[in-house]
């Protein structure tokens, strides 16, 4: 059992993600819909302790656990961790009806059970596992509300689409597998870089990156985005955005010796998503849509830092704190903390139809508590001072500019101008406009209005003390 | 603090007018209107009984100058001016002429603007005029002396458009700011350029005259020092010229009678207009050292006197008449300045002060009886309604026209002809179109004389005589234009010249001296200058007698001619006098028309051109947005298509591009 | 030092009580945001007389990681701009009293971490802090001007911010590179300015970085042709916002020039400076000439602030002591004039609910306080002398005049066209025939005449005595004046020898970075106040 | 018999490029799934065979992996197809993307 002990959290993750799952038919009632709330909410904080338990002091570099499955890593740990606190934050914030808690929460917990295996990855198989159980749940989440046509597009679009770039992925790592006859990324990096790679491992790794690139929806395997975003119910696109992508983002920081080959890649990703994205958002007029766009230009900002690499810069030594990765921890932590906000702020809002910036008008005046909120978030997303996003965009350019890339940061920086466009579109439909006749229906209950004040007070906070993030990540 | 060691301060004579215009301004809106004029009036007389007190200290200790230091103004590297006060015989004349005519105008302005909407404004600006031009006249240095040079053309604004109400008041004021500040703009860069090279205190001049032996200075892109000399001079006349309606900028000068008649006696008439013959007398050693300078300062006085003589000969507006005359006599004072005359163009302003205030305001009595009635041709016969302002008018006509013997415009302006004839700066033909000059100033004075006061009333009008503040100013003034010139017989009489004498302290060794030193031949010139004004009285009296029919004939009905009337009369030439020669219009044409045609087109660039620039970023990237959304449309096997291009790109790039 | 930190927290703690209030009674939230400001202002006030005896400083570790510090600096130039600041913080919120009706707290809010904003640009002496200010300055002007702005408020206020943010992409970028240069040369990491500058740049590394930081200040100051979001934005503020834009926006842009641009890349801030120039040049004409024909009053004030600006910008880069006094003395007379001019814009909308010039005129006698006002600041703005802005005028019309003579000489012109707008935006208010679109108009209220005397006050005392505005500028350690700066004996002309060249006059100055550059010594102040009499005597009588 | 390798994973590519092409062109929901199983499966080939050339279990495992995934994959998308055709009364996918909402 001490040999399996690393597998400890997600193993009570995806145990008790199946005893929910039985929980939930019990009976219809909001007393067991809070009672699986708690219950869900204390599997997960209980999931990230022993989390933090198992790994304590195994800080070594990738040690390989599990027969070879997960690493230790304190990156990772601190990864894994920021992602189950986004699945807390979903459990709390979101709203579900009595009838569905039980496959909801169960289902919010099997997705967290997927990015933190993801998150951790150190085998190609681990990696496609974790894709997997994260991907699978998602499909279930988006397509939840199946009694709307939209959210059924929405997931069997997700479905086909993941599927299909599933298939690359699978392909590329069996290519890789048959070059390098291991599954072990941190054998692979060894044998990778010792000798020059062939043409039959380039392709591998290039339809890895096809996977890889799908899930963080960066240009040109960004098309899911919209559609997928605008209907999944807000808490769910929070997470897609977010965590999501960042358990990809945290599975692909073992991968980053592909930097040496396969950096012009990542360039364009960066570089075409950051001008795609915010193209793309500029006169969209469904909000969650804009949001959509703006995340794909993110990932091409996050990308930017990934280009920067951890130890390969030119000037890394002496500038120990703002390596690429630790920078796209930072936007990580900043991005889920904006974006997760402001989906779950649009979900409240949303109506029967797809929300439209039209139906911001008048949010300010007669919810002024969440129209702040989602200010402070589109703010952050924005990345504006003094919200958290203003140094996380800061920190990526830097690490960017200290890895010797110039252009990059240009063509971002270039790109958040044309985005502040939309972003600013938002903030003048909810404060600067007449509202229509027809009240916009706002339905979030207390408890969620506290979260998010909470969440838009931590933007702030975060943005004016970044370097708690930092030391959050040194204490791993 | 007002006496330091024992002499009296200088800072008083202008911060009095200065207090009086800021009580009336703070306390407008809660004074009765009389308090404005009896406060401001309160305040001249206060300050010119200062002058006064310090001009006799100065005279009676036979002291060269006062300098009083108060704080340092200006201090940027090069550009020193501090804000100090100088006092010598020069700023005495000049401090007397704005104080003393000024307490005059202020007076009679007290009952010539009761009633008037606007009577707390006025007052606070004129008082606000009178600190001004008395800052001008007793500053230390030329940038001290810049502060009060714009002060002046500033109320000089305000107080043209005092009737705000009316169009016309508004552009007069208007063109008079512009035209003098195009004037100011030169004198600005004169004083970059004395500045640079001397100092702009008026001690320091006297280094000009190294200057002007260098044949090097730095900086100035190897420009030698007389070069300079004549540019910063040239800067200067041209300043001077926009000030004191000289040509080419005195198109100004006739419109800003658009005001009220005090303002125009004691703006445009005694004091401000002046200001550039004070500026050229300050800086006489510049001049001096340039003879091609003073040959400029010379040709433009004495053509700015032909022409001015020349257009007052066939207006018909009264103040227009005056208007012109000022402008023609302010051209002998600088045709005095051009010749090395300084103290005698000083003189001349001394007088001409007298004698066209006191025109000016007999104009205003005259206008004031009869309802604000301006054109000659619409008076006369009014020598018997009006005795005593006919009087007045008669001492300054005539002192104007310079009736020998009798009247201080003879002596001044007859000491500045003959210097034009015998000194080295002169010149015989200068001095011929002065002679002509003066026939013709004298024929114009008495033909107002003669259409104004004499024969029959034209036009039936009541008459309502003027009140004692009307009247009693013009006497004092009148019997200052009679008798101010015998401060400065001329030597052939067998006295000394007074005030050349004393002036003499002040301008030195540069004061032109007669190369002519026969008595026979200044006698002669002084016989023949008298009767040329004697001789132009009679033309006048010949041609506007009252039997006689106004020559040149009137087009139409003259009592509807006003300033803007195309063609008054049938005759070309008489337009073309009218008109002022047609400069005004000439200048609309090119360089008002110019600017307001350059601004539309830099407006409308600014507005199509420079915002377009942005306009079509944005429209570009607009573009880019229509192209990459046209792939959204939501089908799966389309997007996976893109996918797949993707990939294969991805792959084709691997494959055959570079490692870096 | 806990002045500069009370400078900043009272404005921004101020919104919590401004909130509360505001929650309580609207009319509260006016007065806990004027005393609040007052109190600032106060704190300033103390703040420039502490500032005397040498520079202010205050430094927290902030994020020790990336060599950000929370470090305040104030000197003599950041005092008076910080004065400049709570000043016209002050007068805005006056001038709001009867202008904002609706959501007056939220106003109030934004008003104060504007406020903030600004005073954060003013004191940081971390380049991190000091761009964490710039883009904090960005949004509460944005919804000043988008929920509280007139009829075109939404396109301006989103082209206002695309515009600042996309210049301050390059400022960052510019700051970025060069607060690596310096990690690669010293191993440390830091964003102190005064570190930065120590940084090494080769010629080309200069020219980028010059390039990058002038664009981003450029956009704000604004310099020709980056202007078209300035007549929008300041037509379609509110009153305040269009105050505090010319006052105070318009000026980060030239300070970060002043403290930044210029001391980061010296040696291509001199490479650059004719073309500057010229730009400074065009601004004034094009600012001046494109003013005058505009029909709406705002505007008009608008165009002309591209001018006085194209002035200041001049003033900087003549290199030489009079053209940077000049610049300080214009950009604080900029603030005070141009912002009361929008104040009357804005009164004269709220009472006639037009900007247009064809709808006045005449209306002198309705209002003659006001008129007057208007008279004042018209002349002020075209700058007579009596008022700071002649001053200003005149000393970057010296500077220019000693860069080179012909610069100087055309630079004189551009006051003739000032002459020009300035002049019509009074005649076509106030003088012709009277309107008849407006009966009883209301004069200027008392509030109004306090805010809009205090500044008539402000603008005559710094006319006449410039030392109230240049002498901080001296204050130790003497950071940015030139050496010629000082008062000195004038231009005297000594004996002429033969065969050598004339020492008349020589005005040269040093080499721009030469004094652009932080001086430690303090081997300069001792001449402060040395007077530059002409004679030793008070009273000379010869 | 040795599993000739080379071949075995030159089917596994013509067999993965059908699929994908088979994602690309058809419109239907259920024959999508079906190329996605069968790109799934080419991986799965892929490994088994490079298993086979290097001797380690380790890509015969993987497969089995892919297989439940796979499975899985297909049962919540014949699922969600189920619903769709119920809602929409088609499978074509552009279809869907077409119709409007409700």
């Amino acid at each position: 059992m001490g040999h399996y002990q690393p597998l400890l959290p997600d193993l009570i993750l995806a145990m008790g993600a199946t005893f929910i799952l039985l929980l939930g038919p019990l009976r219809d009632s909001q007393n067991l819909r809070d009672f699986l709330r708690w219950i869900s909410l204390g599997l997960v904080a209980a999931t990230a302790a022993t989390l933090v338990w198992v790994n304590h002091g195994m800080a070594t570099p990738y040690p390989l656990v599990g027969e070879g499955w997960l690493t230790t890593a304190p990156l990772h740990t601190a990864f894994a961790v920021v992602f189950l606190a986004t699945i807390a934050w979903t459990i709390l914030a979101s709203t579900v009806p009595d009838e569905d808690a039980g496959e909801w929460y169960s289902m919010l917990l099997f997705l967290g059970t997927g990015m933190i295996i993801l998150a951790r990855a150190a085998n190609l198989a681990a990696v496609f596992l974790g894709l997997e159980v994260l991907s699978i749940s998602l499909y279930i989440l988006i397509a939840f509300r199946y009694s709307k046509r939209s959210s059924l597009r929405g997931g069997i679009m997700y479905l086909l689409l993941a599927g299909f770039a599933s298939g690359f992925l699978l392909f590329g790592m069996a290519l890789i597998y048959a070059v390098f006859g291991t599954l072990q990324i941190a054998e692979i990096r060894t044998l990778a870089l010792a000798t020059d790679m062939g043409p039959m491992a380039k392709v591998g790794f290039g339809l890895l990156l096809v996977g890889v690139g799908f899930k963080l929806a960066a240009v040109p395997f960004h098309m899911w985005t919209p559609e997928v975003y605008e209907s999944s119910p807000g808490t769910v696109t929070g997470l897609i955005a977010s965590s999501s992508k960042g358990a990809m983002l945290a599975a692909f920081i073992p991968f980053l010796f592909l930097l040496e080959t396969h950096w012009s890649i990542i360039w364009l990703f960066a570089a075409l998503s950051m001008v795609g994205g915010n193209l793309l958002g500029l006169r969209e007029i469904r909000v969650k849509r804009i949001l959509a766009y703006s995340s794909i230009a993110h990932i091409g900002y996050v990308l930017t830092g990934y280009l920067a690499g951890d130890t390969l810069s030119a000037n890394a030594a002496f500038l120990p704190s703002i390596t690429g990765v630790n920078a796209v921890f930072f936007y990580v932590v900043a991005y889920a903390a904006s974006i997760l906000g402001a989906f779950a702020a649009l979900g409240y809002i949303q109506g029967e139809r797809d929300l439209t910036l039209r139906d911001l008008r008048g949010v300010g005046r007669r919810n002024p508590v969440l129209a702040f909120c989602l200010l402070i978030f589109v703010w952050s997303l924005a990345g504006l001072p003094p919200a958290v996003g203003f140094f996380g965009k800061i920190y990526l350019f830097s690490a960017a500019i200290n890895a010797g890339y110039f252009w990059l940061p240009l063509i971002g920086l270039l790109g958040s101008a044309i985005g502040i466009y939309y972003y600013l579109r938002i903030i003048v439909h909810l404060f600067m406009m007449p509202a229509d006749a027809s009240d916009p229906k706002v339905h979030a209950s207390t408890l969620q209005e506290w979260v998010m004040l909470g969440s838009a007070v931590a933007v702030i906070a975060l943005g004016l003390f970044p370097e708690t993030i930092f030391s959050f990540l040194r204490a791993f | 603090m007002f006496y330091n060691n024992g002499l009296p301060a200088l800072w008083l004579i202008p911060a009095l007018p200065a207090l009086g215009a800021l009580i009336i301004f703070i306390f407008a809106s809660r004074m009765p209107a009389r308090a404005a004029g009896i406060i401001a009036c309160s305040a001249i007389s206060l300050s010119f009984l200062w002058v006064l007190n310090v001009g006799t200290t100065l005279v009676l200790g036979n002291h060269h100058h006062f300098v009083e230091h108060h704080w340092n103004w200006i201090a940027a590297g090069p550009f020193q001016g501090s804000a100090s006060f100088y006092f010598d015989l020069v700023t005495f004349a000049f401090t007397f002429v704005v104080a003393g005519v000024g307490l005059l105008i202020h007076l009679y302005s007290y009952s010539y603007m009761k009633g008037d909407a606007g009577e707390r404004r006025y007052f606070g600006y004129f008082n606000l005029f009178a600190a001004a031009m008395l800052v001008l006249v007793t500053a230390e240095n030329a940038f001290f002396m810049f502060l009060g040079w714009e002060g002046v053309g500033a109320c000089s604004f305000f107080l043209i458009g005092h009737w705000y109400q009316k169009s016309e008041n508004t552009v007069a004021a208007t063109k008079a700011f512009l035209v003098t500040r195009l004037g100011d703009i030169f004198l600005l860069i004169g004083l970059f350029l004395t500045a640079t090279l001397v100092g702009v205190s008026f001690s320091q001049q006297s280094a000009w005259t190294q200057v002007a032996t260098s044949s090097f200075i730095p900086g100035f892109g190897g420009l030698t020092g007389p070069q300079l000399i004549l540019i910063t001079g040239i800067c200067f006349l041209l300043g001077a010229a926009g000030k004191s309606a000289q040509v080419p900028l005195q198109v100004w000068l006739p419109d800003a009678m658009a005001g009220p008649t005090p303002v125009s006696a004691l703006i445009h008439a005694a004091t401000m207009v002046t200001a550039g013959v004070y500026l050229i007398a300050r800086f006489h050693i510049l001049f001096a050292l340039s003879p091609n300078l003073m040959l400029a300062v010379a040709i433009v006085g004495v053509l700015t006197a032909f022409y001015g003589a020349t257009s007052a000969f066939v207006q018909t507006d009264i103040k227009r008449i005056l208007a012109y005359s000022t402008i023609s006599q302010i051209g002998y004072m600088f045709l005095g300045l051009g010749v090395g005359a300084w103290s005698l163009a000083v003189f001349h302003f001394f007088t001409h002060a007298f004698y066209k205030a006191l025109l000016f305001m007999a104009a205003g009595t005259v206008i004031h009886s009869l309802h604000n009635e301006q054109n000659i041709y619409n008076m006369g016969g009014l020598r018997t309604k009006l005795k005593g302002t006919y009087l007045a008018f008669l001492a300054g006509a005539a002192s104007l026209a310079g009736i020998p013997f009798i009247t201080a415009g003879f002596y001044s302006k007859d000491a500045i002809l003959w210097n034009t004839l015998s000194t080295k700066w002169g010149s015989p033909v200068i001095y011929g179109i002065a002679m002509l000059t003066a026939l013709m100033t004298a024929i114009y004075s008495f033909r107002l004389i003669f259409v104004v006061f004499h024969g029959t009333p034209r036009k039936d009008i009541h008459v309502h005589l003027p009140d004692r503040l009307l009247t009693w100013p013009l006497y004092i003034l009148a019997f200052f234009a009679i008798v101010a010139g015998f401060l400065n017989l001329p030597i052939v009489f067998g006295v000394t010249p007074i005030w050349e004498h004393s002036f003499a302290r002040v301008f030195g060794e540069w004061q032109a001296e007669p190369l002519i030193h026969s008595h026979a031949v200044e006698w002669m010139a002084l016989l023949g200058s008298g009767v040329l004004a004697l001789g132009g009285a009679g033309i006048a009296w010949l041609l506007y007698s009252p039997a006689k029919a106004p020559m040149p004939e009137p087009a139409g009905d003259i009592a509807t001619v006003e300033n803007n009337t195309p063609a008054p009369y049938k005759a070309v030439w008489a337009n073309f006098l009218f008109h002022g020669w047609k400069m005004d219009g000439f200048y609309n044409k090119t360089f008002v028309r110019g600017f307001r045609i350059t601004s539309g087109v830099i407006a409308w660039i600014d507005r199509v051109f420079v915002d377009g620039i942005f306009e079509a970023i944005q429209a570009i990237v607009r573009g880019f947005h229509a192209l990459v959304i046209f792939f959204q449309n939501g089908r799966v096997s389309r997007y996976a298509m893109v996918m797949l291009f993707g990939a294969v790109a991805i792959i084709t790039i691997l494959l055959i591009g570079s490692q870096r | 030092m806990t002045l500069l930190l009370s400078l900043l927290l009272i404005p921004l703690l101020g919104t919590a009580l401004v909130g509360l209030s505001g929650w309580v009674d609207r009319n509260f939230a006016r007065v806990a945001t004027l005393i609040i400001m007052i109190v600032d202002l106060a704190v300033a006030i103390i703040l420039m007389a502490r500032t005397s005896g040498g520079p202010v400083q205050v430094i927290h570790p902030w994020i020790p990681s990336f060599g950000v510090s929370f470090n305040l600096y104030v000197d003599g130039l950041s005092a008076l701009l910080i004065l400049l600041t709570t000043f016209i913080g002050v007068i805005a919120v006056i001038i709001s009293w009867n202008e904002i009706k609706e959501k007056v707290t939220s106003f109030h809010i934004w008003m104060l971490l504007l406020q903030t904003g600004i005073l954060i640009v003013f004191m940081a002496r971390d380049m991190m802090l000091f761009y964490f200010g710039w883009e904090l300055m960005l949004v509460p002007m944005f919804f000043l001007i988008g929920v509280w702005g007139h009829e075109e408020k939404l396109y301006s206020a989103i082209k206002f911010f695309l515009f600042t943010f996309t210049g301050s992409i390059f400022m960052l970028l510019a700051l970025l590179y060069v607060y690596f240069q310096h990690a690669a040369q010293t191993g440390v990491l830091t964003f102190d300015l005064t570190q930065l500058l120590q940084t090494e740049l080769s010629a080309t590394a200069q020219t980028w970085v010059f390039l990058g930081l002038f664009v981003g200040f450029a956009v704000k100051v604004p310099i020709f042709p980056l202007h078209t979001w300035l007549p929008d934005a300041h037509t379609q503020a509110p009153t305040a916002g269009s105050l505090i834009l010319a006052g105070l926006l318009l000026k980060t842009g030239v300070y970060g020039i002043m403290r930044i641009t210029i001391p980061m890349a010296p040696a291509a801030a001199v490479y650059f400076t004719p073309w500057i120039i010229g730009l400074a040049l065009i601004g004034i004409f094009y600012g001046a000439l494109a003013a005058y024909p505009q029909r709406d009053f705002k505007r008009l004030v608008a165009y002309s602030s591209i001018a006085h600006l194209g002035f200041v910008i001049l003033g900087v880069f003549v290199g030489n002591a009079a053209g940077y006094q000049g610049a300080v003395l214009q950009m604080v007379n900029h603030g005070l004039a141009t912002g009361a001019l929008f104040l009357i814009g804005g009164m004269l909308q709220q009472r006639t609910h037009t900007r247009l010039f064809e709808m006045f005129g005449g209306l002198w006698r309705q209002m003659p306080v006001l008129g007057g006002f208007l008279l004042f600041f018209c002349f002020a703005s075209l700058g007579i002398p009596g008022t700071g802005n002649f001053i200003g005028e005149l000393y970057v019309m010296g500077g220019a005049f000693t860069y080179h003579p012909l610069v100087g000489a055309l630079t004189v012109f551009g006051i003739l066209f000032a002459a020009a707008y300035s002049l019509r935006i009074f005649l076509a208010t106030m003088h012709g025939p009277e309107t008849t679109a407006f009966k009883n108009l209301p004069d200027a209220s008392p509030r109004e005449t306090l805010a809009l005397g205090t500044l008539v006050a402000a603008l005559v005392a710094i006319g006449f005595f410039p030392n109230l505005v240049t002498g901080p500028l001296y204050y130790p350690p003497d950071l940015s004046v030139p050496q010629s700066g000082r008062a000195t004996t004038p231009a005297m002309v000594m004996p002429v020898e033969t065969g050598t060249p004339s020492p008349v006059l020589a005005p040269t100055s040093p080499p721009l970075h030469t004094y652009l550059l932080p001086m430690n010594s303090n081997q300069l102040s001792d001449q402060r106040f040395d007077i530059a009499s002409l004679s030793p005597d008070q009273q000379e009588v010869r | 018999m040795t599993l000739p390798i080379n071949e075995a994973l030159i089917l596994s590519c013509i067999l993965f490029s059908i699929g994908v092409l088979g994602v690309v062109v058809r419109r239907n929901i259920i024959y999508v799934l079906m190329c996605i199983e069968i790109m799934m499966n080419a991986a799965g080939l892929a490994f088994v065979a490079a298993s086979a050339r290097h001797g380690s279990l380790d890509g015969q495992a993987f497969f089995l992996f892919v297989l439940p995934v796979a499975a899985a994959e297909v049962a919540i998308g014949l699922a969600i197809a189920l619903l769709i055709f119920q809602r929409y009364k088609t499978l074509d996918l552009w279809v869907v993307a077409r119709t409007k909402e409700a």
